[in-house]
């Protein structure tokens, strides 16, 4: 209990500390780098072009997801379930309300549990891949295992808190928390932060490519 | 009759008999203390079987820091009762509220209490022990702590009724003026009971004693010393209104719609997913309702620290602090520094484009 | 005396620095998928081409000087420095094994334009001095001689008389206040100066008044191959200074790739100002000729044919929709390959790699991308409006026994053009 | 979040009685007392509900109880007080209502059994009933 009240009391307060100071500072020291205007004549507009590519990257080239059919079923699996478990779970929403003031309804709880429960064995799925796909175990370093956990542990966590597979749920609610806690320590010092920076990736990609009037 | 019984040392089954208890009574009696106890009805044989030998075992109650609330709990909701029957069969030998004596006389009952069931008597603790000055609290001159070590010294457990005894409770609460500890911070060589709650239970507290009168033992305890039987399930897994949670249907204030048909109050601040007591089942005042049932969120009474556990109407996943300003604040400062941590970024760009020096076809080849 | 070295090299990694390519390197979580979109890793099979990683020193300059976390790491000693070491053995990758086609960044999920990093990367190689012999020699003959190919004007000169003997077609050099001057590759005055004479043939007919500059008729621009925006500069301001000289409207980038992106996209940014006048692709005229109706050609061709879209040109260019309809002209039997148009596979020979002698093994290996493309088309004729991806191909073709003739689209328009003798 | 300080007092006039809440908590118990029923038959085996361990909703219980019904047996029992024992609806089924001396209710179960346990009479009364009876025709006193 004694631990449950750090998490949720002191823990919080440094995880959110970190959280939001380490992704303002990510964000703004990549912003403000800015880039050099460009003298070629354009063919066409980089901001509609830039917009539609941030929205048409969310779907896969047609080749490439043939070509890695599973790293794009996974991804999508894993992302949108831990999207739903994190936005529509109901103390999840509580806690959004407490700290934004933005509230929505939530869904049946044993759903977010069939989608937890997916989302989980998704992510062991992806660690595997990472492991065995020559490509990714290549690329992969210390850090995407490190973010692979952060981002598993509040999933297990949260289906044990749930299923109260840990005793007293104090216990495992704070372990909930806490391991939520690392994520937000984690996530700005590492590519977690992809989450924000896509936004600007993409329009780039976009905004570049629709220069030379192509939609990218 | 307990004078009496106590004079005799008969067993419960004996003294039952004498007063005219059918077999039949008596089957009766161990069915409702099989349901007193939380224990599955099959079990009733086997309570007979042992209430019938059981003899009556003295119990020294001692109060230290609390408000008689549990004391309250005990007498009050209920009137005489199968617990009551129970009562007839334990030696109630010191209760400072309770018993007719007092001042010296009082302070002897127990010294002779303890004298003639050395080793086997139960000590029942209600009250927190404040550790700061023993003025804070004292009883004939004995300070809580003295009088809780010599008491449990020879003791065959001990049960600390509520949640001051058992985990320190409202005068443990930050910023704990007193230094309040609970029992087990200072009973560390006997087995001790928590039957927590802000009161607890009654017939908890009652069950706890009847199956000491009854097995002769203490009950399976979980990781904060309570009894399975009773704080074996969180509320929110016995609550009736489980289902409203699970279909996301939540009653967002205390009087709409939701609230009207009974739905989830887990939004309301409900602490029942992190409570564990009986209050579902077993409920208050002979089972007429309990607080969900009334319409308010578990409080989590029976949780060590729930007093300071955050605002009893938040939800239980929200964060104690005032996260909204203090993350104003903190998006403020991260704004400051994101600026600087550019402007750096920035220099250092514009530092390397000065520093560029052409690049010419002589220039191609690495330098040797 | 030269001055490549490491901390040269380093102070070019950080001068290219920008918000995207921090944005891209913030956004890659090593998925892996633009390994399957890189014919380099499709062909090999061998992870180390995946794109990403082919720009592991530009990511460390990046996350050890562009990035907080990065720059404490540093100060703990927790990070890999960037080194001699480190660039000589990724030089392969960044030069050999990639053709900035920019396949990689049409896919990556996040966004990232990984080719706009390669060709950045390459400045910090290139001032380190690190970068292929085959693509320094070609820069220093591009300064020097004014090709990279080594062909000087009297050639040319030579190449416009044996055209105009053979045709009694007229090529104008260096005459002022036309609309149009038009640059060429030095492959196609060697290789294929058929180019050259269906020029001719289809200005006249359309009565486009145009000229060669005798100072700039190089399109190729090595700088921008090897990386150093200072040698690109240096060769796009001679086109800059001749067509400001001849005071034309406009300069026609000829059927080479990356002389396009040179002329057209890098070049106003590499002077630092927008030009005088305005850069048209050969298609681009040609589909404006088609479409006012000054271009009017007769007949078609009934072979079964295809068209390589080369990367500069269509997905790195944008020039989209004039080659297909050019092709409609005079092609009655189009088929289109498999992942067409901004999707097309590269001839495995741009960004240098055709310039590099170092990378032809593997380059021949990687063809079979193309080959395969092929294959499933079995057609008779591969149209292209590159000549690199044109040699290139042809010699792939070669190489795996495959016999497919492989023409220009300018070309194959002039030789439908109606004959004016017959009007 | 809505803080309860800042919930307005207002009476409201009620002309609607009670909604009618179904928390479908007497389901499972109706569904626990036909696999009674079939234990009962099959094998001969007894089974007993505490329905004060149920997690009942307000009416849960008076629907359950609705539900089982009265059957064609009632029987009433003084010792300890009052307790009453029912067979419902449904032969094999009885609710076995115990209370005190205060008439407040200490036990309240099903059991499926041919005759319920309680309604037996127990051999230590029998006995006893031997003796007293024995006492009783020996007595001086006694007429018949």
């Amino acid at each position: 209990m004694d631990f449950l009240l750090w998490v949720r009391g002191p823990g919080f307060d440094i995880a959110l500390v970190v959280f939001l100071i380490g992704i303002l500072i990510r964000l703004l020291e990549v912003l403000i780098l800015g880039r050099k205007p460009d003298h070629s004549e354009p063919r066409g507009a980089e901001l509609g072009a830039g917009l539609r590519t941030l929205m048409t990257r969310t779907l896969p080239e047609q080749g490439s997801f043939k070509r890695s059919p599973f790293t794009v079923v996974g991804g999508y699996i894993w992302h949108i379930g831990f999207f739903i478990t994190l936005f529509l779970f109901v103390p999840h929403i509580e806690l959004i309300n407490a700290t934004l003031g933005l509230s929505w309804p939530g869904i049946a709880s044993n759903l977010i549990d069939a989608v937890a429960a997916v989302t989980i064995v998704t992510l062991l799925a992806m660690l595997f891949s990472r492991l065995s796909h020559p490509v990714k175990q290549f690329l992969s370093g210390p850090e995407d295992y490190l973010t692979w956990l952060v981002t598993f542990l509040p999933m297990l966590t949260g289906y044990l808190a749930y299923h109260r597979m840990i005793d007293p749920y104090p216990l495992v609610l704070g372990l909930h928390i806490l391991s939520v806690e690392l994520l937000m320590v984690v996530f700005p010092f590492t590519k977690l932060m992809h989450a924000f920076t896509f936004i600007f990736a993409r329009w780039y990609n976009g905004a570049m490519a629709g220069r030379r009037g192509v939609q990218s | 009759m307990a004078e009496e019984l106590k004079r005799i040392g008969k067993t419960l089954g004996e003294s039952l008999r004498e007063r005219g208890v059918s077999r039949r009574g008596f089957l009766k009696f161990c069915s409702a203390t099989a349901s007193l106890m939380a224990l599955p009805p099959a079990m009733a044989p086997a309570i007979a079987a042992s209430l019938e030998k059981a003899k009556r075992p003295s119990v020294i109650w001692l109060s230290f820091q609390e408000c008689t609330g549990c004391t309250e709990s005990l007498t009050r909701s209920h009137s005489p009762s199968v617990e009551n029957l129970i009562f007839d069969h334990i030696s109630l030998d010191y209760h400072h509220t309770l018993q007719v004596a007092s001042g010296a006389a009082a302070e002897a009952a127990r010294e002779a209490a303890m004298h003639e069931n050395e080793g086997q008597y139960i000590v029942v603790v209600d009250g927190s022990i404040p550790l700061g000055n023993p003025g804070y609290s004292a009883i004939a001159g004995i300070s809580n702590l003295q009088m809780l070590e010599e008491t449990v010294a020879g003791a065959a457990a001990v049960v600390a009724v509520g949640t001051c005894a058992a985990f320190g409770g409202l005068p443990q609460a930050s910023p704990n003026p007193t230094g309040a500890v609970s029992v087990s911070d200072i009973v560390k060589d006997k087995p001790v009971v928590n039957v927590s709650g802000c009161p607890p239970i009654p017939t908890v507290i009652t069950g706890v004693l009847a199956h000491f009168l009854t097995f002769g033992s203490l009950p399976e305890l979980d990781s904060l010393g309570r009894p399975m039987v009773f704080f074996g399930k969180s509320i929110h897994d016995r609550c009736y209104r489980r289902p409203f949670y699970d279909k996301g249907l939540f009653a967002e204030t205390f009087d709409d719609e939701g609230a009207r048909k009974g739905w989830c109050l887990y939004r309301l601040g409900c602490k029942g997913p992190m409570t564990y007591n009986a209050c579902a089942t077993t409920k208050w005042n002979q089972g007429a309702s309990w607080p969900v049932e009334s319409g308010h969120g578990c409080l989590g009474c029976s949780e060590p620290n729930f007093w300071d556990a955050g605002g009893f109407y938040n939800a239980l996943s929200i964060p104690d602090s005032d996260i909204t300003r203090q993350a104003a604040y903190v998006a403020g400062a991260g704004v400051a520094l994101g600026a600087a941590a550019g402007a750096i970024n920035r220099n250092k760009q514009s530092k390397a484009a000065s520093a560029h020096e052409t690049v010419t076809i002589d220039d191609l080849d690495k330098q040797s | 005396m030269s001055k490549a070295t490491i901390e040269r090299g380093l102070n070019a990694f950080r001068e290219q620095m920008n918000a995207p390519i921090a944005s891209f390197f913030s956004s890659c979580v090593n998925c892996g998928m633009c390994a399957e979109a890189c014919l380099f890793y499709t062909e090999t099979g061998d992870p180390k081409y995946t794109p990403i990683n082919k720009l592991e020193p530009f990511r460390r300059v990046w996350e050890q000087e562009y990035t907080l976390w990065g720059k404490l790491k540093s100060l703990l000693g927790m990070s890999k420095p960037v080194t001699d070491e480190l660039l000589e053995a990724w030089e392969p990758l960044v030069y050999d094994a990639c053709t900035l086609c920019g396949r990689c960044s049409m896919v990556c999920p996040v966004g990232n334009d990984i080719s706009y990093m390669i060709r950045r990367a390459r400045e910090g190689f290139v001032a380190a001095g690190y970068a292929p012999e085959g693509i320094k020699g070609a820069s220093r003959r591009a300064i020097t001689i004014g090709s990279p190919m080594g062909v000087k004007y009297p050639a040319l000169a030579a190449q416009i008389k044996h055209i105009e003997a053979d045709t009694g077609l007229t090529i104008p050099v260096d005459v002022e206040g036309v609309d149009y001057m038009a640059l060429l590759s030095s492959m196609e005055i060697m290789n294929f100066p058929e180019y050259m004479e269906a020029l001719a043939r289809i200005f006249k007919q359309a009565g486009v008044t145009w000229t060669i500059s005798s100072e700039a008729f190089e399109a190729t621009n090595s700088g921008i191959q090897i990386g150093s925006s200072d040698i690109a500069r240096e060769l796009v301001n001679r086109v800059v200074v001749a067509a400001d000289k001849l005071k034309v409207k406009y300069v026609i980038s000829p059927e080479c790739g990356h002389a396009y992106t040179a002329i057209r996209w890098e070049g106003p940014n590499l002077i630092g100002r927008p030009y005088n006048f305005k850069v048209v692709h050969i298609l681009e005229l040609l589909d404006e000729l088609r479409a006012s109706g000054r271009l009017k050609t007769e007949g078609m061709e009934d072979d079964r044919l295809t068209f390589h879209d080369p990367c500069q040109i269509v997905r790195k260019g944008g020039v989209l929709e004039p080659p297909r309809n050019l092709l409609n002209m005079v092609a009655s039997n189009f088929v289109d390959m498999q992942d067409p148009r901004e999707m097309n596979w590269c001839c495995g020979g741009g960004g240098g790699v055709s310039a590099n002698e170092r990378a032809e093994e593997l380059r021949i290996k990687v063809f079979k991308r193309k080959k395969s493309q092929l294959d499933e088309l079995n057609v008779d004729t591969l149209v292209t409006a590159c000549a690199n991806c044109r040699l290139i191909i042809e010699e792939g073709l070669e190489e795996y026994r495959m016999e497919i003739p492989v023409v220009g689209l300018t070309e194959m328009i002039a030789e439908h053009l109606v004959d004016e003798k017959s009007e | 979040m809505q803080k309860l300080r800042d919930i307005v007092v207002r009476v409201e006039e009620r002309d609607d009685p009670d909604p009618v809440i179904n928390h479908s908590n007497a389901l499972p118990i109706m569904h626990e007392v036909l696999h009674g029923l079939k234990r009962l038959h099959e094998k001969g085996e007894t089974t007993t509900i505490d329905l004060r361990s149920i997690p009942f909703g307000p009416g849960d219980e008076e629907a359950l109880l609705r539900q089982l019904g009265c059957g064609e047996i009632s029987i009433e029992l003084q010792s300890l007080g009052k307790s009453t024992i029912c067979e419902t609806l449904y032969p094999g089924v009885w609710v076995i209502d115990h209370y005190n001396a205060e008439g407040e209710r200490i036990a309240l179960n099903i059991e499926i059994n041919r005759v319920p346990e309680i309604v037996q009479s127990q051999p230590e009364d029998i006995s006893d009933s031997i003796i007293r009876l024995n006492r009783q025709l020996n007595s001086e006193n006694f007429a018949c």
